[in-house]
């Protein structure tokens, strides 16, 4: 409200401008700015009680913005009533109505606009087909599965032609052994429903399987907000490598011979090093689980840590390490042998120094 | 310890020997006296009086019109009291939700709300009085206050007032445990909040309100308190409960009263519970 | 739609304007008839008969070897036919639980065990008449039955069978409420049947048999219909307000009464519901 | 009952033989054998409702025992209180008695046990110590995090010196978040305290990692029981190798210059192959993830097969493809032009031929 800019609305698709959300005391959402394109599914992700669920939530219009703006379609919605939005929301726990059948969840909203009966019918028969309910029009929701009741909500949302689809944690509440396959069920029908969708999920890989773009958001704030590829490749600080791929991020110092990371304790040659480019600033190292391993050298390249934990991953044994007070994970072969303290080299290839372009 | 003393008795046991110490319980409080009630009111009594098996104590109330008066007065009273009560009280137990969801803590209004359930009958009677009573404190401000208390409205009031607190508890942990997503998917569908509330809500809310007010008819049904302290005006059924005991005892007719008092009160409260679950399968299933 | 009037109204608004409509059906069904009740009792009735502030009408009352009779004994028979009910409740609803965790739905006990919660006072007065009055069925058996249902053994039993169903719901679902897996870790550690009662179920229990003993009591404070089916023996105080209030109408003096009930009444609800809260922190933080 | 054959209960740690369960008519546990060895954690994985519950329940002497016979310790306690039986259970939600503190949370059992005071307190000293909670003795539950919660409950279980310890879904009450880390905690302390361990998880990786030796059960009955590495590289069938890996495993003819699949209609030549030897009869290929690459050779050594699904999984992109009715994972790199159908082959020295021993 007190906010001076011009937010930008105008635009076709979400966009969210600079939002604030308050309850009480204590802000939930700071300052976040979200677009997402007619055509493009965004994933807001972060751990919880990050906001996530609220900028949902705003976006729906079920929780008062406290500053900032959202549009919608080229519409100002920041403080619409939730029945005028045009949103499509499908909650976490899918809110399938219980007391309507398949077909009459998803006429809901199109009788509440007061379509037609013919236009109706037309509509439901159409998101059922998509949706792959259609045997299941005349089921009451007590006698369908997790996954059929998401399709329902879906579908649901979907009728009304909505101009962006909200889903909110859409996979937590299926039996965790489904979760790849409705996964890839969902992915598809989105792309074939061809609707702005915005997820929110605390699972980084449904994040990175579903999204076009990412927002990651951490303590109320918008971390990073890219592609997949450009947070995987480039992430914006250590806790952004950390919860999308479980890597690590150290500052470094290029010099013409490799790098010099945890305060120059440990230099690594230029030629065992992928070199990218990063639009944060800084030089940094990334180090993935598979960027290190167990080596015998004792030189300045290899560094030293004291294991922490070992544990067996299938086709590994991934150590917990400690370098210097900072932990790393490293996949050594199942036979190995390992004692309480490892020298640890860079993998050639696998690690990448991110150097500011010029 | 020989060994199989300490074996675990995990095998279920047949259905009668595990529901024993709560049909005792049921035996020695309901059923006994209740068929020796109904015994009596059929001519069954031990009494010197009672010559055997006959329907006519029965016949005999039905036929007394101010028997058949109370009887239609009592389930008037009972019923549309009840409709009130729960017309009220929706709003209050849906506003309720909304607070609870928001956080803004109503246990000290929730308090007051169900508080009244502790004032007896009794009392509520001689509030009715005392406010409509033929003397009372609202008759100077219309001459139909006076009096009012011993009418039929006056009646209906008093036994809202006396099955709001019963009603708001019940209603209030069904209200809690409709899914808030349901009303906001709804909204977000494009309904309005009345639509919401007339497509989602209530239809949900419908078998605690049947089942509930089943529950608060019988017990308005049954009430003596309120009707005692009002015995000047319409009567209701255990008023003449009450007489045929006091006034001679009559152990056979006034038996057939009670059982029919008992059997109004507790055809309220099956029908509420059976028609309430009939309801909440069709709409849940 | 002019701009502005579709707008959200989702700023939380302040706590007194929320709870309104909630307040407003306080004040029109409780708040004010207790105040004038209360007023009434203090000399402040506008009848021509009271004149000024006084408690003089407390001190007559409390004055009277009768009123102070009828106040012990009601304080006696709710306080202790409510301890008796809990104790028989404890192992019925444990029971439930047991039940209803094995699946072997106790649905039609379930219905028997709290059908009696639509039996009227009077009715359950009307049966202890039945088995225990001077000439009551149970008489022949042993000559200590005759008359029974006048003395405070009789009346115990009566009103402990007026509870029994009332205290039985909340209870349930309080048992049903604990979980299973305490009982069993309890167990597994080596705690004895015995033990993980006195150790772990009861404890937990606690808070909501002193909130349901509360509120049951409170309720058989007020019950009037049971003793009043009774009055030729042991006089509870819902019978003195009854008289003061048709023998001679004297508005200060039977308000006095009213209060002295209606505040007993409201006493146990309120200490019922502050020690079972303050319990339940005790015991589950 | 009606099992003729002499159960094998007079071994230390926990012997589980041939246990059967029923609920009503359903056999929820059909001939179940698992042995624990004192100083061993056993993982029983398995999807949801495949009885691993309720063999730990049976073990625990929560569920009555319809066959088989259970030992703890030398002692047949098939049919004892769970009193008497002396196992240590963490139930998943870990039932931390509310209305106590931490410290008498665990002496619980040394009370029932009527255990002098000051032993009692030395043995709740040294369970704080172990578990890391000396300094929160005093505190109740409520005040308590989820993971501090599961090591009260760990403790109390560990206090009453049990013969097996029994963990039922240990981390599922957690938050995701937090699970890497917590496992390798409750690792940690489980290996320090060297009793016999049973643990109930639906999560292969918890089982992997925590498990010195897997039982894997599906619909009531154990399908394989050895060592993570042995379920890994030998699984007993299809659903062991893909619950346990997301591998496949297809039926397979050897020949002198290779392996025959998919009816014959893929030849992989022998210098790609890798080979195992296997313990269950049958010659067997075991492909995962990492096992296939796209090819443009279309000869009799590539298969061609259908693209399902793509979905980016971080660093690679991971197809879903349909061979022949075989459904496949295949990694490819991120930036890969993957078409409607492709062209797959092995990554030489990554799919192994399981061939049984001679």
């Amino acid at each position: 409200m007190t906010d001076l800019r011009e937010p930008e609305t105008g635009a076709p698709g979400l966009t969210v401008s600079d939002l604030t959300i308050r309850y009480g005391d204590t802000e939930a959402v700071r300052g976040v700015s979200v677009q997402v394109r007619p055509d493009e599914t965004v994933a807001v992700v972060g751990p919880s009680g990050c906001g996530k669920s609220s900028t949902l939530r705003a976006v729906a219009g079920l929780t008062p913005v406290a500053g900032g703006a959202i549009g919608l379609g080229g519409r100002d919605i920041t403080h619409l009533d939730p029945a005028r939005r045009g949103v499509g929301l499908v909650p976490q726990d899918y809110a399938v109505f219980p007391h309507m059948s398949v077909a009459g969840n998803i006429a809901y909203g199109l009788r509440a606009r007061r379509l037609p009966a013919d236009r109706r019918r037309r509509r439901v028969a159409e998101m059922l087909e998509l949706t792959r309910l259609t045997e299941l029009a005349g089921r009451r929701p007590g006698q369908l599965s997790g996954g059929q009741r998401q399709r329902v909500a879906l579908a649901r949302a979907l009728a009304v032609e909505p101009d962006v689809l909200l889903l909110d944690e859409p996979l937590a509440a299926l039996d965790p052994q489904l979760r790849g396959g409705l996964r890839r069920e969902l992915s598809a029908m989105l792309s074939s429903s061809g609707c702005a969708t915005l997820i929110v999920t605390h699972d980084q890989r449904e994040a990175l399987s579903l999204g076009t773009r990412i927002a990651l958001m951490r303590e109320g704030t918008l971390v990073q907000f890219g592609t997949p590829r450009e947070l995987w490749e480039d992430p914006a600080d250590a806790f952004v490598a950390d919860f999308l791929a479980g890597a690590v991020l150290l500052e470094a110092e290029r010099s013409p011979d490799g790098a010099a990371v945890l305060d120059g304790r440990w230099r690594i040659p230029a030629e065992d090093l992928g070199t990218g480019p990063t639009g944060h600033g800084r030089t940094r190292l990334l180090l993935r689980d598979d960027s290190l391993t167990v080596t015998d050298r004792d030189d300045g390249a290899a560094v030293t840590a004291r294991v922490v934990h070992a544990e067996f991953v299938g086709d590994a044994v991934r150590l917990t390490v400690d370098a210097h007070g900072h932990v790393f994970g490293v996949r050594v072969p199942p036979d190995a042998r390992i004692g309480r303290s490892v020298s640890l080299a860079v993998v050639p290839g696998r690690a990448t120094l991110l150097v500011p372009a010029p | 310890m020989a060994p199989g003393t300490a074996r675990v008795r995990l095998r279920t046991p047949p259905p009668w020997t595990a529901a024993l110490p709560a049909l005792a319980v049921i035996g020695l409080f309901s059923a006994y006296p209740v068929a020796v009630l109904v015994g009596n009111s059929l001519g069954l009594g031990s009494a010197p009086a009672d010559g055997g098996p006959t329907l006519e104590h029965y016949a005999d109330a039905l036929a007394s019109a101010s028997v058949r008066e109370s009887l239609a007065a009592s389930a008037l009273v009972a019923g549309v009291a009840v409709l009130a009560t729960l017309v009220i009280a929706v709003p209050v137990v849906l506003h309720q939700a909304r607070q609870d969801r928001a956080g803004a803590g109503g246990a000290s209004t929730d308090a007051l709300l169900t508080l009244p359930i502790a004032l007896p009958g009794i009392i509520i009677g001689f509030f009715a009085i005392v406010l409509n009573g033929r003397t009372g404190l609202l008759a100077p401000l219309w001459e139909g206050f006076a009096g009012l208390a011993y009418t039929l409205p006056g009646l209906l009031v008093a036994y809202v007032y006396f099955s709001l607190p019963r009603v708001l508890g019940p209603l209030r942990a069904a209200a809690a445990g409709l899914p808030h997503s349901l009303t906001e998917s709804a909204r977000t569908l494009g309904a309005s909040k009345a639509r919401v509330l007339a497509t989602v809500t209530l239809p949900l809310l419908l078998p605690a309100l049947i089942e509930t007010g089943g529950t608060a008819a019988a017990i308005a049904l049954g009430g003596y308190g309120t009707v005692a302290t009002l015995s000047e005006g319409i009567r209701l059924l255990p008023l003449d409960v009450a007489n045929a005991l006091t006034t001679g005892y009559r152990l056979a007719a006034s038996s057939t009263l009670a059982v029919l008092l008992a059997a109004m009160a507790v055809a309220a409260l099956v029908l509420g519970r059976g028609l309430g679950r009939l309801v909440g399968r069709a709409v849940a299933s």
